[in-house]
């Protein structure tokens, strides 16, 4: 009966998670499916609003998309709130779709009706080490902070265990809070250590990163500075116009193949040139929700929220816009996808490996 | 020097002086008395520029309406305010400079000094904080704030208020020799006797109006006064 | 000589049934004309009206800036929750929690009652130091309790969960029970105010010397209103977390503080009504603001999208009532104030 | 030894720049009893300018510098203007709460004008070089903003110990009123406190920068936040107290780091705030207010 | 009632108060006088609380109280007022009087308080903040708010100050009265010669910390040492 399907996104437009939303690229993604005539001739609607970082503010504006039948819906990427919200739409059927949660609690199984596109942290985390590994890197420090839950916390301790795995070392954990602008103590730690660590890996993002690998290379140091999804940002590969070869010793695990060439930045370009924007790969992932959607639609052939999400999970393979396709047959709640590690070459992106590992720690 | 018509001044909706004519000649001392909440205050708040006020206020012919509380001040009106309202967190003497921060002629130092040592006691605690002072001290301390910029009217509220006869004495004597200099003064009183004793002319406030004045000779030594003061309060 | 209560407690009283009117009208007309959804924006303004109420109280009498309420609420929320979730659920939220945290359950009343203790005893713990500082060093150490209290919830992950989600709290709490606590709040917040505690507090907030010189022991007065409002702010917090069923320590900390701190400038933090009146004006602007900034068809006319005004607006509030009104829209007045313009005004002009 | 040292000119430099800050907020404070938490916005406003003339004007450092330097003194009178005059008379929980007020509404700007990811601007980071004095690595920039910061209160004491508007300054804290009665255009005095605090706030925003490297609209808020507790730990409102509290407090949070263990390396604010609030609880008017005995005078 | 004993004080150099020892007994009005800076407001300071000696004991009845805080001292029976103004400016002038009401050490008289405020002519102005009120008015709201403490030793620091010779004989009237009802010793300090006076039982004369003369007016106002630091010798009595 419905001649639209509608997809509601109660996400943080400002506050303190603002980088981390996608809505721009569903927005991009929906337009280029409405121009082709939809989804099966039905036109995709985005209902958008903006909580801050308020899980409350985020559960009442679900609660008034449920009013508009929505075939999915997404939110805060934290727990706190995908939670809750799932709950709540969950009393009718509507799933909770992330483009970006890679958080791992999401998957214990608290809720049934989540989603999310992309692989969880202990996948970045051992894809990079993976790399570190190849590279013949043996001695490691990690940086770890509780500020941004299990992913600034625990992804660093995944890594060092796979270093550890792999006959490496974990030399020393070092904290830090969210905003540090002078790592000068920190730095005066690593430059104890002896031997002088191989790599130093840390889960978190910018603009604090670009002062941590500046500061490291102005304290002669030239270990890895080894990082996960944060590090995913326009604006790291800005360091290069200060000097190439600071992004040299630079490698992160993402969450999808991102350099150039790679089949977001020609996404981004797409939108660019229709007048849409998108800006980093948070927002670029917004388009894999709205794929998602679009083939649970089409293959369910109703907007009835429980078909499609059946029809998603039943899925082998859902072509979406960051890679060729992904699935939720194994996992039901995340898409095992390839993980790429990207480093750079004289300041450009460049992919180091791309694969699905096979030796990730256990987690809850 | 200083004409005054029609002066209501108000304090938020309430009206604390409801329309007075008063007049201080170039030269001379004129006195202000009455009960409290006559609105003594209230009028020379009026001239100062820091209560709202309708009427004309004229300084030397010139209307002092729009201008504001610190032009005023250049155009030679000083005042030596109700509640001593010295700086409490500066010392003695930066509270003086305060009070000769618009001079620009070299003799402020000497002339800080001067007064230090008309009132021995400030100069003795000349670096303490004015905060510290004791309340005659503060007194005191106002006084000379406000002459140090050379006023060419000198608005004085209450100046014996809190201080010790001695001093007192002390404060009519050097309201008579500013008179002899050539000073105008305008002045509220408390202590009738004395400061009609200096006065030349006189003017009584009560319940905001004027309800008598005269050359200081028709009112005796004040005592004429008090009777007439009584019971108006309230 | 004194009943139970002083004139101005039963003039209070009379001014929190006012108020006890108003809440219940809104609810109400939620019943009767409301949606869904808007059960929820209901029930969180009732939650932050607790909070602000429980701000007026010590920040308001006492006219201090402090910033630890979330704290306390995140105290009392965790406390409530840890007490009142089933040992089987505990098992999965929190596994590595020590001290037989997880094995155990209680009736949420019991579960209400733990959290309350154990948030005034920190109250009180804290109190022993804000009772005796001075103005601004009382907001620097509500700041750090504040950070402090934060930082052990993110720190030990094993209690609190951190920045993850504690789930799995049973939802004991419906509209109706947290409309009857904002009518309790307010009641005694009023009969806090009027009570001779309450305004020795005010006199101190004024003039300290002179409250010490006529017999108030300044230290006391403090500590009894600081220990108080930490029990709102516990109240608060447990509503919180018996509705949402989720918690996490985010929403426990400067940003929740600043919202409700604003709710408080916009009433007036001298009032109790100015603290429903702020409260109850800023959730409804935010309503407002959240629909306009979607870009929504009015009269026909379709307004541009404009997301993220909300912040921008909140701030804009504080400052223009600061500017405006420096003691916000009521002033020091309350509620039976204005209805009845009493002969005997207790309206203080400046 | 080498280590002891590095970390010791680590705290000294933390130190700095906090109190560099801290004396923005301090002589603000000391002239208007105002606790002025918008600096953080005007620090950021600085950092704004300087990646806009950047990117649209030139890329010169000493243009930017001066660009940073300009934008941040006008932005602090503008806000004087605006939002901080009409609270001149009011408590300092009033102007305090303004203050928020301010600094909300400035960041949502950023973040609705501006993005609310970093935007870069390295046209500082050469000031930031590491210098080998021995075995011990020092920045440059530390070296920097530790003369700045000397200069800085050296040259602020002095003005407001002996100049005219200096005293004028001091004076009309207590009473704004009575200043203007003196004839002293007390606006004009408070709008130079402004903006030397905006002075500050710039070369404060151009140390920060040539660290970061991006500005964020958030960006002013934690070290404001840490330079008023400075400020209030040293004795609000008092310059030399400023600088001991912001030295302080880089010493506190480098040796918490340092100390703490890592395992219980998740409090170390907390650890910080926590000898914060104890040193407060010792001094709780800070620590270089003079205890001198009041009674019941001012 | 309240004895001094042998009490100084000293502020850095400055020696505000300098071995001073008096006794006001029970219900006498003692006059406090001497020049501006002499340290009567610190010797008020002192038996208060506000400050403690560096020397000396203050007796209340034979309790010593120069280590109490303030309140302490308030609630023992020690009743205060203020040279510069210490009003509660957000409080109405009912409620202002009210919070030391709530510290009475003994309520057996319920009506003293309304009758004071008739007395001193405060009732028309209950309801209004102590802003609105002229400077007379404050000063007669700062002893009313003292008495309702019901003290025993009530210290007055220039109650008169402000007032005209009518007010100023009202003002000694009130508190004639004020004795009456409530009897409590009282320490007047004042520069009104006039007042303190006739007001005084008892006159303690300081000068520059030190304890000049103390006796009965007549014979104090006498003393060659008085006139000459105190009185100047044009001013008659
Ligand atoms: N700020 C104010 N707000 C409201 N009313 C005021 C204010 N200042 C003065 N008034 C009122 O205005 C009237 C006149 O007060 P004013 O201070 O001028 O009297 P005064 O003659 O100087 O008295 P005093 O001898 O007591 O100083 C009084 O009734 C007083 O209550
Ligand atoms: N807190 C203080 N710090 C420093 N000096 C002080 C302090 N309090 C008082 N003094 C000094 O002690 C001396 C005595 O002051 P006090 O106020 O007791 O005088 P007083 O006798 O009350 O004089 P007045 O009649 O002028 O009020 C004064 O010289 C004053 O400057
Ligand atoms: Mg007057
Ligand atoms: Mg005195």
């Amino acid at each position: 009966q419905d001649d639209t399907v509608k997809i509601g996104f109660a996400v943080p437009l400002t506050g303190d998670f603002a980088p981390y939303n996608e809505v721009d690229g569903a927005r991009c993604m929906a337009e280029m499916i409405n121009r082709e005539g939809g989804i099966g001739g039905r036109q995709i609607e985005l209902m958008v609003q903006d909580t801050g970082a308020d899980t409350q503010a985020a559960i009442s504006a679900v609660e008034r998309f449920l009013g508009d039948n929505p075939v999915a819906i997404g939110t805060i990427p934290f727990s706190d709130t995908m939670i809750p919200v799932a709950q709540i739409a969950g009393a009718q059927g509507v799933s909770i779709v992330q483009a970006q949660s890679t958080q791992v609690e999401m998957h214990t199984g608290v809720v049934d009706n989540f989603l999310t596109n992309v692989a969880p942290d202990p996948y970045t985390a051992t894809a990079a080490a993976n790399y570190a590994l190849s590279q013949g890197v043996k001695n490691v420090v990690i940086f770890t902070s509780d500020e941004g839950g299990s992913w600034s916390a625990r992804t660093p301790e995944w890594f060092a265990e796979v270093i550890e795995a792999g006959g490496g070392t974990l030399q020393a954990t070092l904290n830090y809070t969210g905003g540090t602008t002078d790592w000068s103590p920190q730095i005066a730690e690593l430059r104890a250590l002896d031997p002088a660590p191989d790599a130093i890996y840390i889960s978190w993002g910018v603009p604090d990163i670009a002062v941590l690998i500046r500061q490291v290379r102005a304290a002669g140091l030239d270990a890895w500075v080894v990082g996960s999804d944060g590090f995913d940002d326009p604006s790291l590969d800005a360091l290069a116009g200060e000097d190439v070869s600071l992004l040299d010793r630079v490698f992160f695990g993402t969450l999808a193949p991102s350099q150039g060439g790679s089949k977001i930045a020609e996404f981004q370009d797409a939108c660019a040139a229709i007048g849409m924007p998108v800006n980093g790969l948070f927002p670029a992932l917004g388009a894999d929700t709205i794929k998602i959607v679009a083939y649970g639609v089409e293959a369910a052939g109703s907007t009835d929220p429980v078909a499609v999400r059946d029809a998603i999970r039943a899925a082998d393979a859902i072509p979406v816009m960051s890679v060729e396709s992904i699935s939720f047959k194994d996992t039901s709640s995340y898409a095992l996808r390839e993980i790429p590690v990207i480093g750079f070459e004289n300041g450009e992106r460049k992919l180091l490996s791309l694969e699905v590992p096979g030796n990730v720690p256990s987690w809850p | 020097m200083l004409e005054i018509s029609g002066l209501k001044v108000f304090h938020g909706p309430i009206e604390a002086v409801h329309g007075i004519d008063l007049s201080v000649p170039e030269g001379s001392c004129v006195a202000l008395l009455g009960p409290n909440g006559a609105g003594k205050t209230s009028t020379l708040s009026a001239i100062t520029g820091t209560a709202r006020a309708t009427g004309t206020i004229r300084l030397e012919g010139h209307d002092l309406a729009g201008l504001d509380i610190e032009d005023r001040f250049r155009a030679g009106i000083s005042i030596a305010p109700e509640g001593r309202r010295i700086f409490a967190n500066l010392t003695v003497f930066e509270n003086l400079r305060m009070g000769a921060a618009t001079r620009t002629d070299g003799g402020v130092e000497r002339d800080i000094e001067e007064w230090l040592s008309r009132f021995p006691i400030l100069g003795e605690r000349r670096s303490q904080s004015a905060g510290t002072l004791s309340g005659g001290e503060q007194q005191m301390l106002t006084i000379a704030r406000a002459l140090l910029s050379k006023p060419r009217i000198l608005l004085l509220d209450e100046p014996s208020l809190g201080l010790a006869p001695k001093i007192i004495g002390q404060v009519f004597a050097l309201i008579e020799d500013l008179r002899h200099e050539g000073m105008t003064i305008l002045l509220v009183e408390q202590n009738a006797g004395a400061a009609i004793d200096v006065a030349d002319y006189v003017y009584v406030l009560a319940n905001g109006l004027v309800t008598r004045h005269g050359p200081s000779e028709e009112f005796g030594d004040g005592s004429g006064l008090m009777g007439e003061l009584t019971g108006v309060h309230d | 000589m004194r009943g139970l209560l002083n004139p101005d407690q039963k003039r209070g009283l009379i001014g929190s049934a006012m108020l006890a009117v108003l809440i219940l009208v809104i609810v109400g007309a939620y019943v009767l004309w409301g949606e869904t959804y808007q059960a929820r924006i209901l029930y969180a303004t009732f939650v932050n009206l607790i909070v602000v109420i429980g701000l007026q109280v010590f920040m308001g009498n006492g006219n201090y800036a402090t910033f630890s309420h979330a704290a306390f609420m995140g105290i009392a929320a965790y406390a409530a929750a840890i007490c009142v979730t089933p040992a089987t659920v505990k098992a999965l939220s929190l596994p590595d929690a020590p001290w037989g945290l997880n094995a155990f359950e209680m009736h949420p009343v019991s579960a209400a009652l733990v959290a309350l203790a154990i948030t005034g005893i920190i109250g009180a713990l804290t109190g022993l130091f804000m009772s005796r500082l001075t103005n601004v060093s009382i907001t620097i150490v509500s700041i750090a309790i504040l950070v402090i209290v934060h930082s052990i919830f993110l720190h030990r992950t094993d209690i609190f969960k951190g920045n993850q989600a504690l789930f799995g709290i049973p939802r004991v709490f419906g509209l109706g029970h947290v409309t009857a606590l904002v009518i309790l709040a307010i009641v005694a917040a009023r009969l806090f105010r009027e009570s001779r505690l309450g305004l020795r507090l005010r006199a101190v907030a004024d003039d300290e010397v002179g409250a010490r010189a006529m017999g108030v022991n300044v230290v006391r007065a403090r500590m009894i209103a600081w220990v108080a409002s930490t029990l709102f702010f516990a109240t608060a917090g447990i509503a919180y977390a018996f509705y949402l069923g989720t918690i996490s320590a985010r929403p426990f900390y400067f940003n929740y503080v600043f919202l409700t701190v604003a709710m408080l400038i916009l009433g007036g933090l001298r009032s109790v009504t100015g603290a429903v009146f702020g409260t109850l004006l800023i959730s409804l602007g935010l309503e407002i603001i959240r629909w306009l900034e979607t870009g929504p068809t009015l009269g026909g006319v379709k307004l541009p999208e404009m997301l993220g005004l909300s912040g921008l607006l909140l701030g804009i509030v504080i400052v223009g009532v600061m500017a405006f009104r420096p003691h916000g829209l009521m002033g020091n007045r309350e509620i039976e104030d204005i209805v009845f313009r009493p002969k005997k005004t207790t309206e203080i002009s400046k | 030894m080498d280590y002891a040292a590095q970390q010791l000119l680590n705290a000294l430099s933390f130190g700095a720049e906090y109190a560099l800050i801290a004396v923005g907020l301090a002589i603000v404070f000391s002239i208007m009893g105002l606790v002025n938490f918008a600096h953080g916005e005007v620090i950021a406003f600085g950092g704004y300018s300087m990646a806009v003339v950047g990117t649209v004007v030139t890329g010169n450092p000493l243009v930017l510098m001066a660009a940073v330097l300009i934008a941040c003194v006008s932005v602090s009178l503008l806000l004087e203007r605006v939002a901080f005059r009409t609270v001149r008379k009011a408590d300092i929980t009033t102007g305090l709460l303004t203050a928020f007020g301010v600094s909300i509404i400035l960041q949502n700007l950023y973040l609705l004008l501006g993005s609310p990811r970093p935007i870069s601007a390295t046209q500082f980071i050469f000031l930031d070089r590491t210098l080998l004095i021995g075995p011990v690595h020092v920045s440059s920039l530390q070296i920097y903003e530790t003369v700045t910061t000397i200069a800085a209160i050296l040259f602020l004491t002095l003005f407001l110990k002996r100049s005219h508007l200096g005293i004028a300054m001091r004076a009309a804290s207590r009473d704004f009123q009575m200043v203007r009665l003196c004839g002293v255009r007390a606006n004009r005095v408070v709008a130079t406190a402004f903006a030397i605090s905006g002075l500050l706030a710039g070369l404060a925003c151009i140390f920060i920068m040539a660290r970061r490297g991006s500005v964020t609209p958030h960006m002013g808020f934690d070290p404001v936040l840490t330079a008023f507790i400075a400020c209030v730990l040293g004795g609000f409102g008092s310059l030399p107290g400023a600088v001991l509290g912001g030295f302080i407090l880089g010493f506190l949070e480098v040796g918490v780091l340092v100390l703490l263990p890592q395992t219980a390396g998740g409090l170390a604010q907390a650890a910080v705030f926590l000898v914060v609030a104890l040193l407060l609880f010792w001094r709780p008017d800070g620590i270089l207010t003079s205890t001198a005995e009041k009674g019941d005078k001012l | 009632m309240l004895r001094v004993e042998g009490v100084s004080k000293s502020f850095g150099g400055v020696q505000a108060v300098d071995d001073v020892s008096f006794t006001v007994t029970d219900t006498e009005i003692h006059g406090l006088i001497g020049p501006n800076g002499a340290g009567k407001t610190t010797m008020i300071n002192l038996i208060s609380g506000f400050l403690r000696p560096t020397q000396g004991r203050i007796l209340l009845e034979d309790r010593e109280i120069q280590n109490m805080p303030p309140e302490t001292v308030a609630r023992s029976g020690i009743a205060r007022t203020f040279q510069n103004l210490r009003l509660f400016r957000n409080l109405t002038v009912r409620r202002n009087i009210e919070v030391a009401e709530s510290h009475a050490a003994d309520a057996s008289d319920p009506t003293l308080i309304d009758d004071a405020i008739d007395r001193f002519g405060l009732g028309p102005v209950l309801g209004l903040a102590p802003d609105a009120l002229s400077y007379g008015h404050m000063r007669r709201l700062e002893i009313i708010r003292a008495l309702a403490l019901r003290p025993r030793v009530l210290l007055l620091d220039e109650p008169a100050a402000g007032m005209n010779t009518e007010e100023t004989e009202e003002l000694f009237r009130n508190l004639l009265w004020l004795r009456e009802r409530h009897p409590c010793a009282i320490l007047l300090i004042d520069h009104d010669l006039k007042f303190i006076m006739s007001a005084s039982e008892t006159l303690t004369v300081m000068n520059m910390g030190r304890l000049l003369a103390s006796g009965l007016p007549q014979d104090v106002t006498k003393n060659e040492e008085v006139i000459r630091a105190y009185l100047g010798h044009g001013e008659t009595v």
